[in-house]
């Protein structure tokens, strides 16, 4: 019963959030809701007991990704609403039907589904310790490509933020 | 509300319906990235879910893969949004609709 | 175990107690709660009037002593007049994330506090991934700062909001690498077994504390350094700074609302305190052998003092820095020497492996050495060469 | 000796490095490349050493390896290590050693000093190559190497027409003689099998002790072509006097040590190839080039091309000695001479570099007491060439092979022709000292002569003792050297000289050699007043054949006449058959290909083109229809992807039922 509430809020939250993050006028508005959908999806993880990885979404999404989300906007003058100007892309009224077309699609295949008669195995426990240990044994191939790919995205990012200096000095003339 | 495991996929599908209709449907390429990423979160809450009720919870490996998209996702937004700034910088707008023209 | 050491375990079992016993966890919980609101809360009243005294007394004047016996109810009259002042919203402000703010910014920060240890037995919730929970709750106060700071629709709430967001970010990096070592060593994300690693003694007496290992003590000061930054205290509160920007993001901000800004930062300095303890200090453990018999509460909260001393002192004597300056500190001096120092305890770990008798001054002189010459190299960099000798045009 | 073979390759490879470095110095960098190239000469004159001192136990022993192969055959190369090659190695390297020194003072004043000492050092690489080759096909190489270095060398002066001219007539002259060895070399393998010389029995040298080589002669015969070529030999020799253009340390290490050695010790080496047939050609060959030579060189009035003349006739006396009494006969004469004729032409070149670059000896003279040392030392080589008796290392050699020549069994006729070339042959050098050293200085030049440096003298009298010293090492009393190459063991015996068929032959030689002095010195001292304009004594007295032998028998004349004269009418007809046969014939054949390919033109522009054309507009048209698709709005790129997703999902889950 608790358990149900508790999904219920998480669930809630995380949707409204989304849907907020989609519809509101206001990038800062939309990117403060996405990331109060993603502390959302956090929680949901945690009652999931998938604690490491609930307490990694939230560092990450909301720590990170979302303030990148706000200093981006805020570079792209994002905030400035200008009243009139439409928010909405061109034709925006075919991509609410193929959203709902996919959303049917996936019911669909949920509710076809024969695994949805699975029950929670039990008290499934997830320790920091053995998450570390199959890091570093089994996963240990991924984590070193994830580690290259974090690097280059690193590399990468502040190579294409870097203003160029001759874009600089034709600022300056 | 059928089972448990649905509820949640069906939180899932919502998320990621939500998230593509916004991606399909906003003109800011900065929240067409929100979109992909909550599009991206509802994958990752379809992994927990299936890891937490899936038969072999003890190898991980949803949340592995999980782990790892986050970190793929992290990256990915990075070099996103500087290639938003970019785009900003050159053509003075972020908006998508005005960004179709294919050479440099 | 004492009766003493054990005493606010002890009552909190007899009180909830009471309580029916399907609802027993719930009340355990907001019982603990409410424990570390009420104890962080009159710290933080005791802080600011000690605050204010210690600064008085290191810039040769008295602090305040008005108000009640030595001004101790100075902070009583602060807070009443906080709370009847007007609370004033501009205009053009979005309202409701400037009513949001302050609690997005306070609420996390004391949620922090579920997991620190802060005697025996005295951990409010004991997670696996506490220092892991620590920081992603911490790193909700960056939006918040970020909501606080454009929801005024000021052009220096603004500035300040994006400078704090710029140095909360860059300082996060540094925080949670210093810290790094200490998961590494111990093996576990968890507070208590932190702890419980620091609780042997090194020659039958002095306390195993990862402060009195050369990665523990170069870690030390690299984690107070990182958590003054992203405390915005001085020497590092220019997101703040009065004499450019006004008051930062709290430029628009006025009665209870900025009373909570200002409770969430001094609330946010103490977990700070309390981590630091927690990591580097042996957390609730005495330092040396024979001391154990005071309570364990009592040698976390003297630790904790101490810190916190440590703090008001450097606000006292550095001066402020330059924003430049600060990100070149964060990004070109603590980040490398913070991965240094993973080396180095990574070179402690594996020297102590070391089966011959006298290794341990050659293991202390090889890892001290392994720090101390990148310290000496990046500070040679980050100084830079001097600048000229400055030109008077018409002075003379 | 196992052990060292393996580094035998460093003898040539250190002066070839030091050409190949040397070739990439800047000109100026002087001192480097004479360094480089003396100190690399260092290294393989004591390698060298080394090597001589383990042959000095009998033996040989050869290093193969594979060079590389194709299909099945492998090409295999390898060098060797025996008495032959060591001693060999000895001189080349010890006399070109002393050259290198002598160069850095005889070359100080030319701008191309670098280049000169990178050729020099790639001479004598080559040549060291050639002595350590253990397969004819390496002797090949490094004999064609010898041939190039040697056209640089000799045209280094290439500004001088003359100078042009010898090198390239050194060269292809030579060539001529190397189609004949290149000819051999194939025959040989297509008989044998494999060029190596020493392969543990498998050798083209080794085969032959069971039964010996049907068609040896004819090999042999062909081999010796290149020897003919390469050592001067009528009717080859025309090169050798023209290659005195090159700069006189050249001259003194193409005719000491390097290249016309390479060609005696090319029969020395393939020895056991030659047969009795091929044999008595070689010393007809011989002994006619040793008496004509000596003949023209008496009537020579430069100083180097006398001693030109002269190395030709000794060499013809070297493969005399080969024919008539083996190997050790000839490379005794081979050894000796390259030593006093080295120091022969480096006394040669003293005395043109302090008469300011004379050369006619005419011109000359009085420089006995200008230049005491150079004239001491060009004594003792004098005399040496000339064969006086006991105490000069050419008496010695030449006993060796007129006694040989001797026992002939063949014929007399080469012992006698080779009496009358060692008489000639005193009566020239006798006749070059006297116009250059005695009398009085008859131009101004050699009035102001005076004596070389240090460095230029010094490997003189090193020279000098060599002359000397080596005749020792095979008298009769001591065959020390014949010995040597034949693995005995060599045993002191003074009686021998004494015996009673060697002493007639002696006494003989050494009665011509002391008439043919005294005779040349009575009538060259006489006339040693005379000045550069009054005729030559002989001239005097018999025009006609003083200008036969002056004019050198008119060889080159005759060449002129025939065989270029022929060769150029060759060409012409050549290129008449060129132009009007060939050439008419292509174009016939061009005008065929021109008209398929208007033929092909109307065909590909009509059928192929159209064609292709219309399948391009298809494609073009197709292209833009689906590029409209790709407008660059990303979002109808997302919402296709989404619509393809349903597609999908809804085949996989509903379509397979």
């Amino acid at each position: 019963m608790l358990n149900e509430i508790i999904f219920l809020l998480c669930a809630s939250l995380t949707l409204a959030g989304a849907v907020a993050a989609m519809m509101l006028r206001n990038l800062v508005h939309c990117a403060l809701c996405a990331a109060g959908a993603f502390a959302g999806l956090a929680a949901l993880y945690l009652q999931l007991d998938a604690q490491f990885v609930g307490l990694a979404q939230l560092l990450i999404y909301v720590g990170a990704i979302a303030i990148l989300i706000v200093f981006t906007i805020m570079l792209t003058r994002g905030d400035e609403v200008r009243p009139g100007a439409s928010i909405a892309s061109p034709l925006w009224w075919v991509g609410l039907p193929v959203g709902a077309l996919v959303l049917a699609c996936l019911v669909g295949a949920i509710m076809a589904s024969p695994s949805l008669l699975r029950l929670p195995a039990g008290a499934v426990h997830a320790p920091v310790r053995k998450i570390g240990e199959a890091l570093m044994n089994r996963y240990v191939m991924p984590l070193q490509a994830v580690g290259l790919l974090l690097t280059a995205a690193l590399l990468g990012a502040v190579a294409i933020g870097l203003r160029e200096p001759r874009d600089a000095e034709s600022k300056t003339q | 509300m059928t089972t448990p495991l649905a509820n949640y996929l069906i939180v899932a599908a919502l998320l990621f319906s939500v998230g593509l209709a916004g991606a399909l449907a906003r003109r800011n390429a900065v929240l067409v990235l929100i979109g992909l990423e909550l599009m991206l979160n509802a994958a990752n809450l379809n992994f927990i879910a299936f890891w937490r009720f899936g038969p072999h919870a003890e190898r991980l490996a949803g949340l592995m893969f999980v782990i790892f998209s986050i970190a793929v996702a992290a990256a990915e937004v990075a070099v996103g949004l500087a290639l938003v700034i970019a785009v900003y910088r050159h053509r003075r707008t972020a908006q998508l609709d005005r960004l179709d023209s294919l050479k440099g | 175990m004492s009766r003493l050491d054990q005493i606010f375990v002890l009552t909190g079992h007899w009180l909830a107690g009471w309580a029916p016993a399907a609802l027993r966890p719930l009340a355990s919980a907001v019982l603990a709660i409410a424990c570390i609101m009420a104890v962080f809360a009159t710290c933080f009243a005791l802080t600011t009037l000690a605050e204010r005294k210690l600064l008085g007394r290191m810039q040769n004047r008295f602090g305040p002593n008005r108000v009640g016996p030595c001004g101790l109810f100075q902070p009583v009259a602060d807070g009443v007049k906080m709370l009847i002042k007007e609370d004033i919203v501009p205009f053009s402000a979005d309202k409701t994330l400037h009513f949001l703010a302050p609690i997005v910014l306070t609420v996390p920060i004391w949620l922090a506090f579920a997991v620190l240890p802060f005697g025996r037995n005295m951990t409010a919730i004991d997670l696996d991934g506490g220092i892991l929970f620590f920081f992603a709750i911490g790193s909700a106060s960056e939006l918040a700062v970020f909501m606080a700071g454009w929801s005024s629709q000021n052009k220096y709430s603004v500035v300040g909001a994006m400078r704090a967001i710029a140095q909360m970010i860059s300082y996060e990096v540094p925080l949670v690498l210093s810290t790094v070592p200490v998961l590494m060593l111990a093996g576990s994300l968890s507070l208590n077994d932190i702890v419980a690693a620091q609780g042997t003694y090194a020659f039958g007496w002095l306390a195993r504390w990862n402060v009195f290992t050369p990665w523990g003590l170069a870690g030390l000061f690299l984690f107070l350094i990182a958590a003054t930054a992203e405390s915005n205290r001085s020497p590092f509160d220019l997101p703040e700074g009065e004499s450019e920007i006004i008051a930062g993001y709290l430029t628009e901000y006025s009665g209870f609302k900025y009373a909570l800004f200002f409770l969430g930062e001094y609330v946010g300095l103490f977990a700070g305190a309390g981590l630091g303890v927690t990591l580097f200090l042996g957390g609730w453990h005495a330092p040396v052998k024979g001391l154990e018999w005071a309570p364990s509460w009592l040698w976390f909260g003297v630790k904790f003092a101490a810190l916190i001393f440590l703090f008001i002192w450097a606000r006292a004597t550095l001066p402020r820095l330059r924003l430049d300056q600060l990100l070149n500190f964060a990004w070109r001096f603590m980040v490398p020497l913070s991965l240094v120092n993973l080396l180095v305890a990574a070179a402690w770990y594996w020297t102590g492996a070391w089966p011959f008798g006298g290794a341990a001054p050659i293991r202390w002189v090889l890892c001290a050495g392994l720090f101390i010459f990148p310290y000496h190299w990046l500070g040679r960099a980050l100084r830079g060469p001097l600048p000229p000798p400055r030109k008077y045009s018409y002075a003379e | 000796m196992e052990s060292l073979v393996k580094y035998v390759w460093i003898i040539p490879a250190a002066p070839l490095l030091a050409a190949g470095v040397g070739a990439l110095l800047p000109a100026g960098r002087r001192r480097l490349g004479a360094g480089l190239a003396i100190g690399a000469m260092g290294v393989s004159f004591l390698l060298s050493c080394a090597a001589f001192f383990t042959t000095l136990h009998p033996g040989r022993a050869a290093c193969n390896f594979r060079w590389f192969e194709f299909g099945d055959t492998a090409v295999p190369l390898g060098w060797v290590l025996d008495p032959l090659g060591a001693i060999m190695l000895l001189m080349v390297s010890l006399v070109s050693l002393v050259i290198f020194v002598y160069s850095v003072g005889y070359m100080a004043k030319d701008g191309n000093f670098t280049r000169f000492f990178c050729f020099m050092a790639l001479f004598a690489a080559a040549m060291l190559g050639l002595v350590i080759a253990n397969s004819l096909l390496l002797f090949f190489i490094c004999w064609e190497l010898v041939g190039l270095a040697s056209y640089l060398l000799i045209g280094f002066w290439f500004q001088k027409p003359s100078a042009a001219a010898a090198a390239k007539k050194a060269f292809i002259v030579t060539r001529i003689g190397d189609l004949g060895l290149f000819l051999g070399m194939l025959w040989l393998y297509a008989r044998t099998g494999t060029l190596l010389f020493y392969d543990g029995g498998h050798g083209c040298l080794e085969q032959l002790g069971a039964g010996g080589l049907a068609a040896s002669t004819g090999i042999s015969l062909l081999i010796f072509c290149g020897a003919v070529g390469k050592s001067g030999q009528i009717p080859l020799h025309v090169w050798l006097p023209d290659a005195m253009e090159g700069p006189t340390p050249v001259s003194a290490l193409i005719h000491a040590a390097t290249m016309v050695a390479a060609g005696v010790f090319l029969i020395a080496r393939v020895y056991p190839l030659m047969s009795a047939e091929s044999l008595e050609v070689v010393t007809w060959v011989g002994a006619l080039t040793a008496v004509f030579a000596a003949s023209i060189a008496v009537a020579q009035n430069d100083i180097k091309r006398i001693l030109a003349y002269s190395t030709i006739s000794q060499l013809g006396y070297m493969m005399m000695g080969l024919g008539v009494g083996g190997v050790a006969v000839g490379m005794f004469h081979l050894i000796t001479h390259a030593f006093f004729k080295a120091l022969l032409f480096l006394g040669a070149g003293s005395v043109i570099h302090s008469c300011q670059d004379e050369q006619d000896i005419r011109k000359m003279g009085g420089l006995r007491k200008l230049m005491p040392l150079t004239f001491a030392t060009y004594a003792v080589g004098m005399m040496a060439l000339c064969g006086v008796p006991l105490f000069f290392s050419g008496f010695w050699s030449k006993e060796a092979i007129l006694d040989a020549a001797h026992h002939w069994r063949v014929s007399q006729a080469p012992f006698y022709l080779g009496l009358i070339g060692a008489f000639l042959t005193a009566f020239y050098m006798t006749r070059q000292v006297c116009g250059v050293f005695f009398g009085t200085p008859a131009s101004a030049e050699s009035g102001h002569a005076h004596e070389s440096p240090p460095v230029m003298t010094v490997p003189l009298a090193i020279l000098a003792c060599l002359a000397v010293v080596a005749g020792f090492f095979g008298t009769p009393a001591w065959p020390w050297f014949q010995s040597y190459l034949e693995g005995g063991r060599a045993a002191l015996d003074l009686s021998k000289i004494a015996a009673a068929h060697q002493l007639p032959i002696l006494l003989l030689s050494t009665t011509l050699v002391f008439a043919a002095i005294l005779l040349s010195g009575w009538i060259y001292l006489k006339a040693a007043a005379r000045t550069s304009r009054e005729m030559d004594p002989l001239e005097a007295a018999q025009p006609a054949v003083f200008a036969c032998l002056n004019r050198k028998f008119f060889i080159d004349e005759i060449y002129d006449a025939t065989v270029v004269r022929l060769t150029a009418v060759f060409a012409s007809v050549s290129d008449w058959l060129d132009r009007a046969v060939w050439g008419g014939l292509v174009r016939a054949v061009s005008w065929l290909a021109l008209a398929l390919a208007r033929l092909d033109r109307a065909v590909d522009e009509e059928v192929v083109n159209g064609g292709f054309d219309a399948c391009t507009e298809t494609v073009r048209g197709s292209g833009e229809w689906v590029s409209r698709l790709q407008n660059g709005q990303v979002q109808r790129y997302l919402r296709i992807i989404g619509l393809a997703f349903c597609a999908l999902l809804v085949l996989l889950l509903w379509g397979s039922q």
